[in-house]
């Protein structure tokens, strides 16, 4: 049963987006589109007929499915609301220890997609896919070490970076080095899934979009699939902020909490990171793009010092 | 020690004393023809030092030597510098780089480093030390004129210097050796007094002047 | 069985000087070189078996270290005099030189052997230095050779400085004798190297050291140590290629020759230590001051030069940090250096011979005109540079290993630094000439080498007479090649493996100098 | 080399023996290959003596660490020397090409089976000149012999450096043989601090790491491309090789003496320097194989973290960490090896398809060079350490080991492999962006010239040798669990220590725990892929799909000059990191009517690599004036010289007189 816990992060992301473009509709004061539109957008994408540049190759029909594949693999590493000994699709798995995937297999397995996202977007050959490619991977090169040490703060303080390690052992949670490490995870979130301020998902003006740049040329069936797996990988991220830094609650953790609770803290804490994405989203506004460097050192410089406060106080 | 000894010791190191003297004097010569004077002189010296100490120490060898020695460097060399001086016309002056009593100063500077530095360990007995500390000197103030003089014709002079100063030295050290190796050296001396006349002419067909200062077309 | 050495060169001299024939005084000089290289095998063959060979009279002797320093410089004449056959007969073909100059260079290239031959086979020290005052007249003669300006300036300061030089050295040999007969009471003394090794312990040690400091300066001077080596850069680069290669390959070797036997009687009387400081001081100012001009130097044959300065340097080092090891590692690398330098200027010689010229920035593309030319010279400074695996890299790991094993970590730093800027200098000259695209079209077909620009100012002769003579000059070019590459091949030989007997010659010898 | 003569006959003629030649180095690299695996599996070794000239012996041995390096030897030059058999018959190489490449691979395995100082340092130079000559073997080009030069002349400054640490050895032991000093060195003390410094020196030359590596960028893209992946796959390795050998075999006396803390952190703090630099200099770069020279560079640095992770862990006791660090290192070393050598001979393909380096000209390739674009795109993905691919397997490995290491070891110690941490995190993404540009710039997008436009597929053993290379990518990286198994035969500290795991499993214990079993993990990639194949089917039908022109904003035709250039990719990063690039930017306009009508925008931008003009520029400038300068002493002037002469006497009189 909690083998299959992924399942809710690929039927419900889709929700999740909603429910955050719900919410920032609210906040502007207007009425906004039905939480379940995303659900309505992919059915439909999925029914249209495609539109396929002349100028590519098999790298542009094969990038969809690698990125939406490698999101999946993804969410299948990461445990959603039971970190249990038993659970995992490879518990133990012959490999001397228990519990659910790995943190830096799980972020390697998404910058998978990232890549071949980034080649779909060249492969047209236009100009807005390259730029689109490029800035994607500049803002991945900006994120990648504040995240990874954000990451590190969690493993070495659990001493593992196996998630079921990190989720059980929820005795720390909330030190000041945690709560650091948040923040910069959170910032490094908003990048990743290309939230304002670092990128604006509604645009499609050229000279601005990073995300939409690279779609640019996909249609149809690809489209729906790049945008399902947009929107899987923002709550994927969503639920390793919550395994890694507040995962109280969780089944099978130390709490040992029944699987329908543990279920319940994890829609809370969904619904939590998407009020405060909401939140971040309608009160900033979007950046230039060589104005980034600034928010995501900042968010380095958050990473840093949590993990030299956990490095100094040792918690 | 047996009394002939003593006159030795003074008539030699008087003769010593005069080669070094005309060695030194040549510092302050300008003229070609009393340069190759003063070297005749030297060289007259050192034929004499050899005879008198051949009389005195009746050495048969000793005489053959200081013959040799006239003969060569007292008369042959002389000649052959004349001629090439003539055949080549050189006669304008032969400038010093330096100007004279400075180069008195280092000569006699030189002639001090030798006697200072000539440890008294080296010397058992005999004339030879003071010789010996002459003949170097002499050796190196001749090649000190070498540097300071600009002309060709007074290198060769210098080096013919050099070579009484040696003969000094080793006539002083070895009351002269085997005749053999006495007429090889010689013999060196003479083949290298002519050679060098050779390529003294070749020097001035090709660069026109003897003046060393043209002779600088190979650098670094 | 040593007055062959004498004879024979002086009568192919005579030879020479008597028919007014290219072919035979070609022939003439090139059999008696082969002639006493036989000969030299022998005496290396009985020094093997019977220790020394000694003549009645006792003035001639050769014992192990003679008989090395014999089969060195005449195989090294042979091969030269063959090349000289190739590279004199273009020069007067092309008219470089006239026919006397042709003729008279073959006189003196005879003397020239014998007077080198006539250095290590004196026993006396003075006859020794006769020798060596010999090679610098005769080949202060073959240095000025072309005539020409720089020739002739060449060829007057190396005169003047060698004797110069010389002169402290036969000052040096008279107050040895003069100690000698110190020793024995204030007799008669003795200027046989036997005789004075002899009596060596009883020597007046203060006057030995005065002897040898004088003697060190003045052979130095002869044999390129800087700071006294200044002759040499300008005597190898205006002498005809064959004169260069034997100057650098054999004459600097026996100058220093001198020095090791005056060495061994010095150490004898003063212990090592004073000798190792003596040739540590001029090695190491010789690597530093060579590798320096290096760096920048244009013209090959110069480069050469400062190339052998070095080389004289390291054997300095190797045989003044001495033990078994570093006179070993001396000897083996006068062997190398006798094989190596000659034929980098062989090389050189062929490409003044296509592109007229040895400046390294007019000359390119030699692998593409001369590729077997270029191979070879790439041999050949790697050789030099002490690359593996060539038989200088052997030489000069042994010497490392004493310079390690005596803890003289400063003249280790100093040579490694050095070898550094060495290799820099060697590749980036020879490198550009052998490398990058030829630039005027030069003919190709390497065995012939005729020059492109001279021949264009020469009218070559005409008929049949033009075809007897390009075969001819085939003929020569073809030999030279191959003594170039059985050259080539030694070094490598040299670096995997040394022949038993020269291994034991040299061993033997080293034995001598360590005494 | 690299460009395309006419095919006479017998160029022809000569092509096909060649290629057959190498075919033959292929068949023969697999003996010791085969042999060296059985030493490792089975932990033999062998030792043998020949006779040297001088009374020197040449003394080789094998099994341990050498037999895994010509294990890596053997897999690269067997796959290489089948792809040189297609690419000779094509390329109008020289004789010579063919006979230095034979003798640079024996000096290489001879190299690795050295056991003797001088038999090390014989066989080490003549790899170095046999490759040397390699990158020269083009004569007739300029720019290749320049690069010959700077590479010739730091290689045989390097082997100084590599000679003085071994004569150190000796004064300490008194013995030219490896396994003596070995015994020996245990109680030099302060010595093998020297040794360890002038080796790190010496090897690290030869490895490319940052500042040493400046001859690297230059010579491998010079060389023809089979040869530049050997270089870069092997012999690069080499510098590893040695730096293992002397800092932990020899100098860690066999018994895992442990190494001064401040060796490891100094190896650490080069790794870390050299990833992150040779990555970001990588990135920058359009001439396709100079960015692969570059990464390998970033490669080098990440191995070192490993060994200098090792270093400390074995200073702190920790040995199986220790050996996880280093295991994470020679994995590493190995993967390098395989997914460089590959992306060298795609690069070479392409190259050799197009006539040009500049990765702006090429474009679109994978249309007409399907294979090699494939071959290209997995190494790429490989090098980026992403699953399933083996890069990963060993990236994680370091990651665990770094993270372990802030997790046990004292606070300084702590902070470097913090450090360590964020520049391997940092090194992860710039590789990934600087191959994504690789890769989509040359092989996407339309043709960039008329080269590009006519390339042509690579012949078939060409194709085969990137394509075993790789299979074995894909292999290495779901099979970790053999590549530990065979790493554990090594006697290195705490190799031995090494769990082991089911062969498709890895995992860390002890101080931690956590683990991967890619061969899962590619398992769910494949099942994600499955789904998203099918669910469309099941939901939205079938559906037809139209071919259009990519969008053009109106413009009604789009031309390949309109394309993203390489250049323009990594715009944003230079202007970002300016402080560490330099970028010099001109903008040359030519005007019809200023400042409105323009008939030619020229615009250039460059970077300045920092070690070359702060530290080998002025050096080199410096020495040429000591030089210049040092002309005077030979002034040409005859009395000068003699007052040499009499100076000399004078001072030797007065000292010793």
């Amino acid at each position: 049963m909690e083998s299959l816990q992924f399942m809710l992060i690929l039927l419900l992301s889709p929700l999740a987006q909603g429910i955050i473009k719900k919410i920032k509709a609210m906040m502007q004061g207007r009425r906004g589109t039905p939480v379940l539109q995303p659900y309505y957008d992919l059915a439909r994408l999925f029914k249209k007929d495609m539109v396929i540049p002349r100028t590519v190759s098999w790298i542009f029909h094969g990038a969809p499915y690698v990125v939406f594949a490698s999101v999946l693999a993804a969410s299948m590493l990461v445990p959603v609301f039971s970190a249990g000994r038993s659970t995992g699709l490879w518990a133990g798995g012959g490999v001397g220890f228990s519990g659910i995937g790995d943190i830096i297999a799980t972020i390697y397995t998404l910058a998978l997609g990232r890549f071949f996202l980034a080649l779909g977007g060249l492969d047209a050959g236009t100009a807005f896919g390259g730029e689109g490619s490029s800035r994607e991977m500049t803002v991945a090169i900006l994120v990648e070490p504040s995240m990874m040490l954000a990451i590190f703060t969690a493993a070495v303080a659990s001493g593992s970076t196996n998630l079921g390690v990190i989720a059980n052992s929820g005795s720390f949670f909330f030190s000041p080095a945690h709560v650091l490490a948040l923040a910069a995870f959170f910032v490094a979130i908003i990048a990743e899934t290309g939230r304002i301020p670092v990128d604006n998902p509604d645009t499609h003006l050229e000279l601005t979009m990073i995300h939409e740049g690279m779609l640019l040329e996909y249609s149809g069936k690809y489209l729906a699939m790049m945008e399902w797996a947009h929107y899987m990988k923002q709550m994927l991220l969503f639920t390793l902020a919550a395994d890694l830094f507040f995962p109280y609650g969780m089944a099978g953790a130390g709490a040992g909490f029944g699987i329908a609770a543990a279920a319940g803290f994890w829609a809370a804490k969904m619904l939590i990171l998407c009020f405060g994405m909401a939140l971040a989203e309608s009160t900033r506004a979007k950046m230039r793009f060589f104005q980034l460097p600034s928010l995501l050192g900042a968010a380095f410089v958050l990473s840093a010092l949590s993990m030299i406060t956990f490095v100094m106080t040792g918690k | 020690m047996p009394k002939a000894w003593v006159v030795v010791y003074s008539i030699t190191d008087f003769i010593t004393v005069g080669m070094l003297l005309t060695v030194v004097a040549m510092n302050s010569l300008k003229r070609m023809e009393s340069f190759i004077r003063a070297y005749t002189v030297n060289s007259l010296l050192l034929a004499a030092l050899m005879a008198v100490s051949a009389f005195y120490l009746d050495a048969a060898h000793l005489y053959i030597a200081a013959a040799v020695t006239l003969a060569s460097k007292g008369v042959a060399i002389p000649l052959l510098l004349k001629k090439v001086v003539r055949e080549l016309k050189i006669t304008h002056e032969v400038e010093p780089n330096i100007n004279t009593p400075l180069a008195l100063v280092i000569s006699s500077v030189l002639v001090v480093i030798v006697y200072s530095s000539l440890s008294k360990g080296i010397f058992i007995e005999g004339f030879t030390e003071n010789t010996l500390k002459v003949s170097i000197s002499i050796i190196l103030i001749s090649l000190f004129i070498m540097i300071t003089r600009k002309k060709a014709v007074t290198q060769v002079i210098g080096l013919l210097l050099m070579e009484n100063g040696l003969f000094l030295a080793g006539f002083s050290l070895t009351y002269g050796m085997s005749t053999i190796i006495e007429l090889g050296v010689v013999f060196d001396v003479l083949m290298g007094a002519i050679i060098l006349g050779v390529f003294l002419s070749q020097i001035k067909k090709t660069f026109i002047d003897l003046d060393l200062d043209k002779l600088t077309t190979l650098k670094g | 069985m040593l007055l062959p050495l004498i004879l024979i060169p002086l009568a192919a001299a005579l030879v020479c000087l008597l028919i007014d024939n290219r072919r035979v005084y070609e022939y003439a000089t090139v059999l008696s070189c082969a002639a006493i290289s036989a000969v030299a095998l022998f005496i290396a063959w009985s020094a093997l078996s019977g220790g020394m060979t000694t003549q009645p009279g006792g003035a001639i002797y050769a014992d192990a270290l003679s008989a090395f320093m014999i089969v060195v410089i005449t195989l090294l004449s042979l091969a030269t005099s063959v090349y000289s056959v190739e590279y004199m007969g273009s020069e007067l073909e092309h008219g470089h030189i006239d026919k006397k100059a042709h003729r008279y260079y073959y006189v003196l290239y005879n003397l020239f052997i014998l007077t080198m031959l006539l250095v290590p086979i004196a026993d006396n020290l003075a006859v020794m230095w006769m020798a060596v005052e010999g090679t610098t007249l005769v080949s202060a003669l073959l240095v000025g050779l072309y005539r020409k300006r720089s020739s002739v300036e060449a060829a007057w300061k190396y005169i003047i400085l060698c004797t110069v030089g010389i002169t402290f050295a036969l000052l040096g040999t008279f107050i040895f004798y003069y100690a000698s007969s110190g020793a024995s009471g204030g007799g008669r003394g003795a200027l046989e190297w036997t005789a004075l090794l002899a009596m060596a312990p009883r020597l007046n040690p203060a006057t030995v050291r005065l002897g040898f400091i004088l003697v060190v300066v003045g052979y130095g001077t002869k044999a390129g140590l800087a700071p006294v080596h200044n002759w040499l850069p300008d005597a190898h680069s205006e002498a005809p290629t064959p004169i260069s290669a034997l100057l650098s390959g054999i004459l600097l070797n026996c100058a220093f020759y001198g020095i090791l036997r005056f060495a061994v009687i010095a150490r004898a009387s003063l212990g090592h230590p004073f000798v190792r400081d003596m040739m540590f001081l001029f090695g190491i100012s010789s690597v530093v001051v060579a590798s320096i001009f290096m760096l920048i130097q244009r013209n090959a044959k110069r480069l050469l030069a400062y190339s052998s300065i070095e080389h004289m340097g390291i054997i300095a080092l190797s045989f003044g940090v001495g033990g078994p090891f570093g006179f070993y590692a001396a000897l083996l690398h006068i062997l190398n250096h006798a094989i190596g330098k000659p034929l980098m200027f062989f090389v050189t010689g062929r490409i003044k011979g296509r592109y007229d010229t040895v400046e390294s920035e007019q000359v390119a593309g030699v692998m593409k005109t001369m590729p077997l030319v270029g191979a070879v010279g790439f041999v050949g400074i790697m050789a030099l540079a002490g690359a593996p695996p060539f038989g200088m890299f052997i030489s000069e790991f042994l010497m490392l290993k004493a310079l390690a094993a005596g803890s003289h970590w400063v003249v280790m730093g100093v040579f490694l630094a050095a070898g550094g800027m060495v290799f820099y200098g060697l590749l980036r000259s020879f490198g550009g000439m052998f490398l990058g695209a030829p630039m005027s079209p030069a003919p190709v077909g390497q065995s012939m080498p005729a020059h492109s620009t001279a021949s264009a100012r020469i009218p070559l002769p005409v008929g049949a007479d033009v075809n007897r003579r390009l075969s001819a000059r085939r003929f020569r070019g073809l030999l030279s090649g191959i003594v170039m590459f059985i050259m080539a091949g030694a070094l490598l030989v040299l670096g995997l493996y040394i022949p038993g007997p020269m291994d034991r010659l040299i061993t033997l010898s080293a034995g001598i100098i360590g005494r | 080399m690299e460009t395309d003569r006419p095919e006479t006959a017998s160029s022809k003629t000569t092509g096909k023996i060649s290629s057959a030649c190498y075919l033959l180095y292929a068949a023969g690299c697999l003996i010791p290959g085969l042999l060296a695996l059985r030493d490792l599996l089975f932990g033999y070794s062998w030792h043998v003596s020949l006779p040297l000239s001088g009374g020197l012996a040449l003394s080789f041995g094998g099994g341990g660490l050498s037999a895994y390096f010509v294990v890596i030897l053997s897999l690269l030059v067997f796959c290489v020397s089948i792809y040189s058999a297609g690419y000779a018959r094509h390329s109008s190489a020289p004789w010579s090409a063919l006979i230095l490449y034979g003798i640079f691979v024996s000096s290489m395995y001879a190299v690795f089976y050295s056991a003797n100082i001088p038999a090390f340092l014989i066989f080490w130079e003549t790899m170095s000149l046999s490759s040397y000559f390699l990158v020269v073997s083009d004569t007739e080009n300029i720019e290749a012999s320049r690069a010959g030069l700077l590479y010739g002349v730091m290689t045989h400054v390097g082997t100084a450096f590599i000679m003085a640490a071994f004569m150190v050895m000796f004064f300490a032991t008194g013995s030219l043989e490896f396994p003596i000093i070995k015994a020996g060195l245990a109680g030099a003390g302060g010595l093998r601090s020297v040794i360890f410094v002038l080796a790190l020196i010496g090897f690290g030359t030869k490895a490319g790491i940052i500042p040493l590596h400046t001859w690297l960028p230059r010579a491998h893209p010079a060389a023809p491309s089979n040869v530049s992946a050997l270089m870069s796959g092997v012999m690069i390795k080499s510098g590893i090789y040695g730096i293992l050998l002397v800092s932990l075999d020899i100098l860690g006396g066999g018994a895992g003496l442990p190494a001064p803390l401040w060796w490891g952190v100094v190896v650490l703090s080069v790794g870390a320097v050299s990833s992150v630099k040779g990555i970001m200099y990588a990135l920058m770069e359009r001439d396709m194989k100079r960015l692969l020279a570059y990464s390998s560079v970033e490669n080098v640095g990440i191995i070192l973290l490993g060994v200098g992770a090792s270093m400390i862990f074995s200073f702190n006791n920790l040995p199986s960490l220790a050996g996880l660090a280093l295991a994470a290192a020679l994995y590493h070393t190995l993967n390098h090896a395989v997914f460089k050598g590959l992306l060298f001979m795609g690069a070479g393909s392409a190259v050799h398809a197009t006539g040009t380096k500049n990765m702006e000209e090429m474009g679109g390739l994978i249309k007409r060079m399907p294979w090699t674009g494939f071959f290209f795109l997995v190494g790429s993905v490989a090098i980026c350490a992403l699953p399933p691919f083996n890069g990963f397997m060993s990236e994680w490995l370091t990651f665990q080991s770094l993270i372990m290491g802030i997790k046990t070891s004292v606070v300084l110690t702590k902070t470097f492999m913090l450090l360590a941490g964020a520049a391997l995190a940092l090194t992860g993404a710039l590789a990934a962006s600087s191959f994504v540009k690789a890769f989509g710039i040359s092989f996407l997008g339309v043709p960039r010239s008329h080269e590009a436009e006519a390339a042509k597929e690579a012949p078939a053993t060409m194709l085969l040798g990137m394509g075993i290379l790789s299979a074995v990518c894909l292999l290495l990286g779901i099979f970790p669990g053999y590549m530990l198994r065979l790493l554990s035969g090594i006697p290195l500290p705490g190799l031995g220590s090494l769990p082991q795991f089911a062969p498709g499993g890895l995992a860390v214990t002890g101080v931690a725990c956590s683990g991967v079993l890619p061969i899962v993990l590619l398992g769910a990639l494949l099942a994600g892929a499955a789904f998203i194949f099918i669910f469309p089917l099941v939901a939205g039908g079938r559906r037809k799909s139209i071919c259009a022109d990519p969008w053009d904003c109106g413009i009604r035709k789009l031309t390949p000059r309109m394309q993203y250039t390489a250049t323009a990719f990594t715009h944003p990063l230079r202007r970002i990191f300016k402080k560490i690039y330099k970028p010099r930017k001109e903008v040359r306009i030519e005007y019809i009517v200023k400042p409105f009508f323009t008939r030619e925008i020229e615009y250039r931008s460059e970077i300045t690599p920092l070690a070359e003009s702060y530290f080998y520029r002025p050096l080199v400038r410096a020495l040429h004036n000591v030089a210049h300068s040092a002309k005077r002493l030979q002034s040409g002037n005859l009395q000068l010289y003699l007052g040499y002469i009499l100076g000399t006497l004078v001072i030797l009189l007065v000292v010793w007189g």
